[in-house]
């Protein structure tokens, strides 16, 4: 009761601070500095029709790279935690298996929730979406599949290959960006194109694309390693 | 008139949410209530296609079909979660 | 319009944060935990809406020579996005932590689990 | 048709706290993991009428599927722990 | 052989549901489509795609052209009988489930079937057994397997049975 | 006209949405819920985007993979969700006169 209590006065406390924010706020009626740069510069300079795409891939690209790192990290620390002392089966509660109905629709809709990712993030630079939705959208391919097959066990050593191999290829995309034109993650290595078309904003489709296979990869692989521990 | 019309069939959607919604809040079983959010999702993806419709931005259905493709998801989960097969 | 998000935002992160302050029960906990999440990121979108002004993302309807007047701030949907990927990382690791910690005591309530407290 | 999104923020407003409410203090656990999928799949709805179509996106691919698997894929393995 | 085909038929498949998505037919387009299409039927070889045991014979495609302009007859019959009970005071109501048989082999064709009973008017699949369908029906008229089998799935199976089998 | 006629089309989509909504809170079990909402969503989202593909013809493409996908996946999910919902003995209607499911389980 008194948890219960001192956790309402400190929410009431923070509510009070944070009532003169709301009160307070009043839209912008301009784009401020920065956001106006990115406005009117983006389709010169990059030719990218997604001025978010735009700053996540590459105004912003080194943070972008820190961020899959992070994430990199997280699936990696989710693997350690629930692989050390993994015990041998203890055998536990049989599963129900799937009916006849998800499986047969599980395996229809998988291929197409795959294609759905991939036509995110390749579009990424055009319509909204990009990497981090097209792998999600990977990932939700890859657990309809787990869905259907609770036993499955999905390849690890293809989910790390996809990982690494797109993340080198990442790395090697922004040091040439550093060689070949103005800077890390530069995307003017390849010709920028008219706006609004597939091939075109230059290496944005294809940094996106990799980055929606790593962060697939990603995620493919906690759930792997989540739907992979036994029942306690 | 067109516009009328358009602004009323936005409201019966929004009545619609509503009804769904006092179903989700009220229960009484689990079940109910995953039916319940099936059809909240399902009603998103109407009020996400007239957002697009009165904004008139032909790229906001590209989240709509990420929604009608992925929103099952949530109650299939679920559903294998309550019949033990999880 | 930006009002409302940005008060729905506020009253979800205190609806998180009360709920992982009084309740016992790990899970529970890392539920009201994204609850505060998804607060935090209504409240970030919001203050980058701008009344009367469309996505920033050009097209036919939102050609390149008038961006500047017609789209709204793009930084905080950038900011968001990250956001958004990098909670999913911290709640599967959070769900991760609750396994091994339910292995190890057979228990997922809080009050189980007093040695670190000093 | 200008009335179209403030109602429906307000709509959206309304269902997502009562949804959060339902995640932080229902009593049962599979619901309160339901009802914080239900926020942020409101929380979608939300940002594209904010006019963020990307974060629409991303939360809409996350928030549908993915955390409420994890979620329900821990919760089956320690079914015991349910009741606290 | 069985195997390529099915490989061909689920390739072909995914390339037109990425045209359909695109929206256009630009060169770059079909390229890339081309390419995801590849990788991904290669990766699920094993899978179905709609198009995969479906009888590419002339009877077949009128069949197809029937059974959607049948299904949408139905679907509207459907909510019309929702409607109405929905909106009637008094809720007039006879629920139960009955047991279906079907004669059809195909995954595909079986996982229609059970999709259009859903939507037809008050039945919802629940189960499915090898050739038996568990079948939850609003207003019960017979509780016989045969007669309940003529009302519920007659209908679609004649349909599908001449496109899948 | 074409507009004209995809605002009736939107407006009667939506009734029907309404009526699944009313259907959910106005049937007496489960399953009765679930048909009332299944049926009354699918074509109440169908006649809807029908409509807004009416009133904007260049989005019909997309409108129409939308429509694809829910007419798959929502008796899907439904499906899914009614075995497991019996699986588990949820309440039934007290009208519910036979339950061929129940009677076969019992014997297996």
């Amino acid at each position: 009761m008194i948890r219960r209590a001192a956790a309402l006065a400190l929410i009431a406390a923070l509510g009070a601070l944070l009532l003169p924010l709301l009160l307070g706020y009043h839209p912008d009626e301009a784009l401020n500095l920065t956001a106006c740069y990115y406005a009117e510069r983006t389709a010169a300079d990059l030719g990218a029709a997604n001025i978010v795409t735009a700053i996540v891939v590459t105004y912003r690209g080194l943070d972008t790279l820190g961020e899959v790192t992070v994430l990199f990290l997280s699936a990696a620390v989710v693997g350690l935690v629930l692989a050390r002392g993994r015990t041998a089966t203890t055998g536990g509660r049989p599963r129900l298996p799937a009916g006849e109905l998800l499986t047969t629709g599980s395996r229809l809709l998988a291929p197409l929730i795959m294609l759905l990712g991939i036509y995110i993030f390749v579009n990424g630079h055009l319509t909204p979406g990009g990497g981090f939705q097209g792998g999600a959208v990977i990932a939700s391919g890859v657990l309809l599949l787990l869905l259907a097959e609770p036993g499955r066990r999905l390849g690890h050593r293809v989910i790390a290959l996809v990982e690494s191999l797109s993340g080198l290829a990442y790395v090697a995309i922004g040091v040439a960006g550093l060689v070949y034109a103005g800077g890390f993650l530069d995307n003017r290595i390849l010709p920028i194109g008219t706006l609004g078309e597939l091939a075109s904003a230059g290496a944005i489709p294809v940094i996106y694309s990799l980055i929606g296979l790593k962060v697939g990869a990603e995620f493919s692989s906690m759930l792997a390693n989540l739907s992979e521990t036994e029942e306690l | 008139m067109v516009e009328l019309v358009v602004t009323i069939a936005a409201g019966l959607a929004g009545l619609a949410f509503l009804l769904a919604l006092f179903r989700f809040l009220k229960g009484p079983s689990d079940a109910d209530r995953v039916v319940a959010f099936d059809v909240l999702t399902i009603i998103a993806i109407t009020g996400i296609a007239l957002v697009a419709l009165a904004e008139g931005r032909g790229i906001y259905l590209d989240v709509a079909v990420v929604y009608a493709l992925l929103s099952f998801l949530g109650v299939i989960v679920v559903a294998r979660y309550l019949e033990r097969g999880l | 319009m930006a009002h409302i998000a940005l008060a729905t935002g506020f009253l979800l992160f205190l609806i998180g944060l009360y709920g992982a302050l009084t309740n016992r029960n790990l899970l529970r906990m890392i539920v009201a935990f994204t609850v505060a999440d998804a607060g935090i990121n209504v409240v970030i979108v919001a203050v980058g809406h701008m009344r009367g002004r469309t996505a920033p993302i050009l097209d036919g309807a939102v050609p390149a020579a008038e961006a500047a007047s017609r789209i709204i701030d793009p930084v905080p949907q950038a900011l968001v996005l990250t956001a958004i990927v990098i909670g999913v990382g911290i709640t599967a690791l959070m769900l991760a932590y609750a396994y091994k910690l339910y292995e190890a005591r057979r228990s997922l309530d809080i009050g189980k689990f007093m040695e670190l407290k000093w | 048709m200008a009335w179209i999104t403030p109602a429906l923020t307000v709509l959206l407003a309304a269902a997502m706290i009562g949804a959060a409410l339902v995640a932080v203090l229902g009593r049962s656990l599979p619901i309160a993991i339901l009802a914080a999928g239900l926020v942020s799949l409101l929380a979608s709805v939300l940002f594209l009428v904010l006019a963020s179509p990307d974060v629409a996106m991303t939360e809409a691919a996350i928030g549908s599927g993915l955390t409420t698997f994890l979620f329900f894929f821990v919760l089956g393995r320690v079914r015991g722990g349910e009741h606290d | 052989m069985d195997r390529a085909r099915g490989v061909i038929l689920l390739f072909a498949s995914l390339l037109v549901f990425w045209l359909v998505l695109s929206g256009t037919a630009a060169s770059d387009v079909v390229l890339v489509g081309i390419a995801a299409a590849a990788v991904i039927a290669m990766a699920f070889a094993g899978n179905l795609s709609f198009l995969a045991e479906f009888r590419a014979t002339p009877s077949a495609v009128v069949a197809a052209f029937l059974y959607v302009g049948y299904f949408a007859k139905e679907l509207v019959k459907a909510n019309l009988a929702v409607a109405r009970i929905v909106t009637s005071p008094a809720l007039p109501l006879n629920p139960g489930f009955v047991k279906v048989r079907t004669r059809l082999k195909s995954r595909v064709g079986r996982a229609l079937l059970a999709n259009s009973i859903t939507l037809t008017p008050g039945t919802l699949t629940v189960e499915m057994e090898g050739e038996w369908l568990y079948i939850h029906w609003v207003s019960v008229e017979s509780p016989e397997v045969e007669a309940a089998t003529a009302a519920i799935v007659a209908g679609f199976e004649h349909y599908l049975e001449a496109m899948y089998g | 006209m074409l507009d004209l006629v995809g605002a009736f089309l939107l407006l009667a989509g939506t009734v029907f949405l309404l009526l699944g909504g009313l259907g959910l809170v106005r049937m007496p079990d489960l399953f009765t819920r679930i048909q009332a909402g299944t049926k009354a969503t699918t074509l109440g989202t169908l006649l809807s985007l029908g409509g807004i593909a009416c009133l904007r013809p260049d989005w019909a493409l997309k409108l129409a993979v939308i429509g694809l996908f829910v007419l798959f996946t929502n008796p899907l999910s439904s499906q899914v969700l009614a075995r497991a919902a019996h699986r588990i003995g949820t309440a039934k209607a007290p009208e519910t006169a036979i339950d061929r499911l129940a009677e076969d389980k019992g014997e297996a």
